[in-house]
């Protein structure tokens, strides 16, 4: 697909993602042991043969500067195209994705592709982008958006379609919460590369600041819009449950076969972690463990990322436990999201709820 | 980008042979070690951690099987503009080609490598070792001692001693004054880890007498060095300490392996020493509800439902409900089905273990499924080779 | 040198550039035909054998991020260190170095540099950093500052420095113009990393704005600061005519050959242009020509960047004619800087003077 | 990162004698041409532009220096992380390394990496040629026609007809219904380019067959395309359309390089479709007060204070004050020193023309300097070769 770029914007809805968004944009949330959540975007691009990828940068960009870097773990550290920095002076105090877009017009219209997938890197998903751009042409669609049916009841904003039999788009309305069975937008516009540089122009310079609803449900009647439906495993990460549920997802098996173990890999940044070690004490069931933790004790239900330590004596049930955390001896954890660099000393123990997971901010130490 | 101070040329051997089944589709270097590591991470990581950045892998066999696992070098940081890790088989010239007759006629045959990065020193390893060294302070001492060549070497226990080439120094200032190659009443128990540094014109001129003469086997150590000593060059030994193991043999390989679940590993894969390696996106491995996991060190990719203990797993491996691993090597992609057991093997890569079929060897026998084998259950086997 | 790494910092003194400083910082000015300023910078750096680079990502910063883009041709694509963009926030509307080191200086402690180069990419240079290296650890100095000998006088922001003999620096002064002989900083600090760490946040914690003012200039008598002495071709672009007299310089071939003959080149973002055609008619004299460029005319005196096209009957002398411009047939320029795609249609006369040359801004149709 | 459609093998030849001379130190495929190019700059970017990348390229002679020149295959964007350019010399294997004995055996010898990338379609080019050409229209039209092979061809006048290998298709669908060798009377003039796309299977089967075949000479044109075209496959041709030239013998060297300084160039490097090169970072070139410089195309990093015309000079060459160049090619590094006088000449890498020299050739007997050679001012010379 040379004649197809990306771009990917940084922006979601954070706002009831608490303490796991005050450092770093939604996508750069860390998930399934390993990843961060613009994994999902940029890895389903590049294996859509697709090798022209614009990020707009946004506000707390370093953890996402941190994670692409070069872009080269993606095979986007190229000559030509390849991964590119799109930054947001912000000017009037604007910091709005569209206000990035506008900013860069320039960039998208200079590029040799036909075709733009803007894309939100906001959801779990693996797509082939390439029946999505077939559906397109086949459909001789203005703009294609791409949807899933809700897997469930759950708080949190979301943009719910009407799809016609045929494919076409005849509403959208934003809420607050998803229900079950709606069709709901993974966050992923297609259009020709005119087509958006006209929407964000004219949608910007009219005073819009959002392309969804400024530039789209507000003119619906001027486009011919066609929802995708993805029936594969996808979900948006819109709240601290969607998080929470997002990853308990992931340990099963089926999920996980098909995010990670199709001939499609989902890549990241290559840390050169070692393999785990499980000590004679170790007890772990129905659990995903990242690669470089060593397990002295009980982990249940459960989602390690790399360089956990859990000491002798520990329980650890229903919960995330990210990157460099140490789990003390006899520490028990329950309902627990620990987020990067987390100490809990000996003998603590943490409960939150089921619905209502206990967050612990970066680098406590309790 | 700036002028090559030191060029490492890894041995990479031949076929291995004495590695068995486990080198029919693969180069020794390129043998699985450590759940996720290959034998060539070690010399590569630490060239990359050492800050030598120019590196010619010298393999007689199977050139494009490593080409392709090396990649551009990237996974190591050598990929420069200017080219990083070279695969150097020997290729047809003028007179047609030959193999490399030892490993001092290896490097013979690449001066011509050697020529083209123009570096001061060179540095010769071995491919088939285990061990995390810094290269660059050994070359600090090699240029503190004005040295025409220095030498790693470890402290072997004394009974060991005549299985190795043995340095015999002088204490104050470690100059060697005399080698020997398996010596029956060793003086010193400082045995030569096969790591050279040499100045390059210094090894240049020995490297071209050496090729000229018949009744040489063009090996450094029964060859060059002992002339080198003879002639009274500058020759310093530098004393290593930590892990060194070959890994040249089925049992050694697996013992290397077992010698990482100890409660105090040789080495920590997670100090700043990193080993790097070439790996393929997968996602953190999956335990089920009824995997007991013990003792053993597993890998992104695979997905447990059995019982695994005193085992090492590299990535993509399944373990079946009922099944059970101890003390065993399980290689990539390898699927072990429900119920079958396995104890002290080695099963190489993209293997199936039948369900119900049993594959044990023992200590000192122990059993190796070849790469890409089935074993069916009613085959259930004992010992040296399955197949 | 593994424990050293460059921070490259893109801000300067533009208030002088005008034009040519509006849509970018000093630190993405065109150069010599070829360059961009900041790549005098990041290849000493690179050649001096630092392989990782921080760059403080400021305002404008599209033109840095197209240039730069992962690293690669600097060899800075890299799994570990190699290029990382510091991004800077701008909180409190503070978008100066200072507060984008303070930003950012997790990622300065977490390095395992034990020397960090601090450096304003608005100086012209070829610097091997080893021997400032070694001369910092020869003095014991806790700061090093680079500087050279002023080659003329010339309005523009500069810091000159008392040096005494044994190299300790006993006075600095900001003026608004450097003279002659004059001792002008060149805007590279040396200092250990946790020297740099300390004189960051507690001069950007103090209120501090400017790094060598609130940090270094209040505090002359806290630290040990020796002066490094760079011999060789140095100037600092500041303004207009330092720029332009900068371009000229490098019509000297022993400032060329200085510049990029040595063992040590400076690298750029390579673009594969074709080489120079000349035609039956050229007559080009003194002058760099970039590749790409096409040439019917007559050039004197100049520096033509790349793709430049020169159609029969130009006369072109005293110029800076930047990237893709068109000159076309029978126009004449004289003592006028192009910036990038600029076009002079038939026939059109443009005229500067020696010391105050016509600039004309970015993709404008004469 | 997605599964290889299209391998390309790129037949960089052998020691490409008839380039004489400029061949001594580096590979056919090495030569300079057109002012910052080598020759395999051409197959390689059309690649890398037609969106193939993987390239394995074919050569017998001086691997390394090639391997140095392409690095990691960034300068074309070729150095994907599982490896995009692979150097293969013929290396050494059971019973020894054999010579490439024809283009199909030089393919049959690598079958082994076209397993491992695994394509649905093999291309196969030359590595003399000059031109630019988008590959992946070729591809389409082959799968179009729904082809066993398709052959890329193009006219050439009916008298040159007689040197080449000529197709005679059908004239409703390209379907190739004979091919001859230099056929004295030629009913058709479609020239073999000698880039052919084969499904992979079908290539793989005549391979094998034809490496059995002792009376077989091994090659494309003489032997695998003919039994092919008697076994009835499909073979369809694929008309070129642009500039196409074989600079394999100094004089069309020389005049390839002449063609670009015409008022038109035979095509433009200015345009998307870009010839990428591996260059080394150089400045733009300084013109002196006294130079002149009319009709040539000038590299970076050359510094010219004379005369030049209708020439082609390439990186880093200088040409001192009241020296004339004319209707020559310089390449990289080379020194004309002040009133030397060159003339329908080729001088190769870093040769020096000493003060008032002459090298003379004329057309039909172009002067050659070989690499690295000093020619004094005393040494005038004229016609085929000056050393």
């Amino acid at each position: 697909m040379g004649n197809v770029m990306g771009i990917i914007r940084l922006d979601g809805a954070n706002s009831m993602l608490k303490e796991l968004c005050e450092h770093r944009p939604v996508a750069a949330l860390p998930i399934a042991g390993r990843y961060r959540i613009l994994d999902f975007a940029v890895s389903s691009l590049v294996n859509s043969g697709i090798g022209h990828v614009g990020v707009l940068v946004s506000k707390k960009a370093r953890p996402v500067f941190d994670h692409l870097r070069s872009g080269k773990d993606w095979d986007l550290a190229r000559h030509r195209d390849g991964l590119a920095y799109l930054p947001n002076d912000g000017e009037n105090g604007n910091t709005s994705a569209l206000a990035g877009l506008y900013q860069n017009i320039d960039f998208v219209m200079r590029s040799s592709a036909e075709y733009v997938f803007l894309v939100q890197a906001d959801t779990v998903y693996n797509i082939d982008f390439r029946h999505v751009l077939l559906f397109h042409q086949n459909t001789g669609a203005d703009i294609t958006m791409v949807y899933c049916k809700a897997r469930e009841d759950l708080p949190g904003e979301a943009a719910s379609m009407q799809v016609a039999e045929n494919g076409k788009v005849t509403d959208i309305a934003k809420r607050m919460t998803s229900t079950k069975g709606s069709n709901d937008f993974m966050g992923i516009f297609l259009m020709r590369k005119d087509t958006l540089v006209k929407l964000v122009t004219s949608t910007f310079e009219r005073g819009g600041n959002s392309m969804l609803v400024d530039g789209i449900i507000r003119h619906m009647d001027e486009f011919s819009i066609y929802g995708y439906e993805h029936k594969g495993f996808s979900t948006r990460i819109n709240s601290t449950m969607a998080y929470f549920n997002a990853n308990k997802s992931i340990l099963n098996p089926d999920i996980w076969n098909e995010l990670f173990m199709s001939e499609h890999p989902i890549h990241t940044k290559t840390k050169d972690a070692a393999p785990v070690q499980y000590k004679n004490t170790a007890k772990v069931t129905n659990s995903l463990i990242g690669n470089g933790c060593e397990i002295y004790g009980e982990v249940e239900d459960s989602i390690l990322f790399r360089g956990v330590r859990v000491a002798e004596g520990v329980k650890i049930k229903d919960c995330i436990i990210m990157e460099q955390c140490q789990i003390e001896q006899y520490a028990m954890l329950r309902d627990v999201i620990c987020d990067k660099n987390v100490v809990v000393s000996e003998d603590q123990w943490l409960k939150g709820a089921e619905n209502y997971p206990l967050i612990i901010a970066k680098s406590t130490v309790i | 980008m700036s002028k090559t101070t030191c060029v490492a040329m890894i041995l990479a051997g031949g076929q291995g042979s004495r590695l068995g089944a486990l080198t029919k589709k693969i180069a020794k270097p390129a043998v699985p070690f450590g759940g996720k590591y290959r034998i060539i991470d070690f010399p590569l990581s630490n060239c990359a951690n050492s800050g030598i950045d120019k590196v010619g892998v010298l393999t007689q066999y199977r050139p494009l099987e490593l080409h392709n696992y090396l990649g551009t070098g990237d996974a190591w940081d050598l990929d420069k503009s200017d080219g990083g890790v070279f695969i150097l088989p020997p290729y047809a010239r003028d007179k047609g080609a030959d193999w490399y007759k030892g490993t001092a006629d290896a490097i013979y045959q690449n001066l011509n490598f050697i020529d083209m990065v123009d570096p001061e020193y060179v540095l010769v390893l071995s491919g088939d070792h285990i061990y995390t060294m810094d290269y660059a302070k050994m070359l600090a001492a090699h240029r503190a001692n004005k040295a025409d060549a220095t030498i790693g070497v470890f402290e072997v226990p004394w009974d060991e001693a005549p299985r190795f080439g043995i340095m015999n120094t002088d204490e104050k200032d470690g100059r060697i004054v005399e080698f020997e190659e398996k010596p029956a009443k060793p003086k010193s128990n400082l045995a030569s880890m096969g790591i050279y540094i040499f100045n390059r014109d210094f090894l240049d001129k020995y490297l071209k007498e050496d090729a000229t003469d018949d009744n040489s086997s063009h090996d450094f150590g029964k060859n060059i060095i002992p002339t080198m000593l003879k002639d009274k060059a500058r020759m310093y030994s530098y004393a290593f300490e930590g892990y060194w193991k070959d890994v040249g043999t089925i049992e050694s390989l697996w013992q290397a392996n077992m010698d990482l679940l100890q409660d105090e590993p040789p080495f920590s894969f997670t100090s700043a020493w990193k080993i790097y390696s070439n790996n393929p996106s997968l996602p953190p491995h999956y335990l089920g509800r009824d995997a007991k996991v013990t003792c053993s060190m597993l890998n992104e990719g695979s997905m447990i439902m059995g019982e695994v203990d005193h085992s090492v797993l590299f990535s993509g491996v399944k373990i079946g409900k009922g099944a059970k691993v101890t003390n065993s090597v399980i290689m990539p992609f390898t699927v072990v089905e429900e119920n079958a057991v396995i104890d002290h093997a080695i099963v190489a890569q993209n293997c199936v273990i039948s369900a119900g079929a049993h594959v044990a060897g023992s200590e000192g026998a122990i059993a190796v499924v070849p790469e890409g084998e089935t074993v069916a259950a009613e085959q259930a086997s004992v010992g040296q080779q399955v197949s």
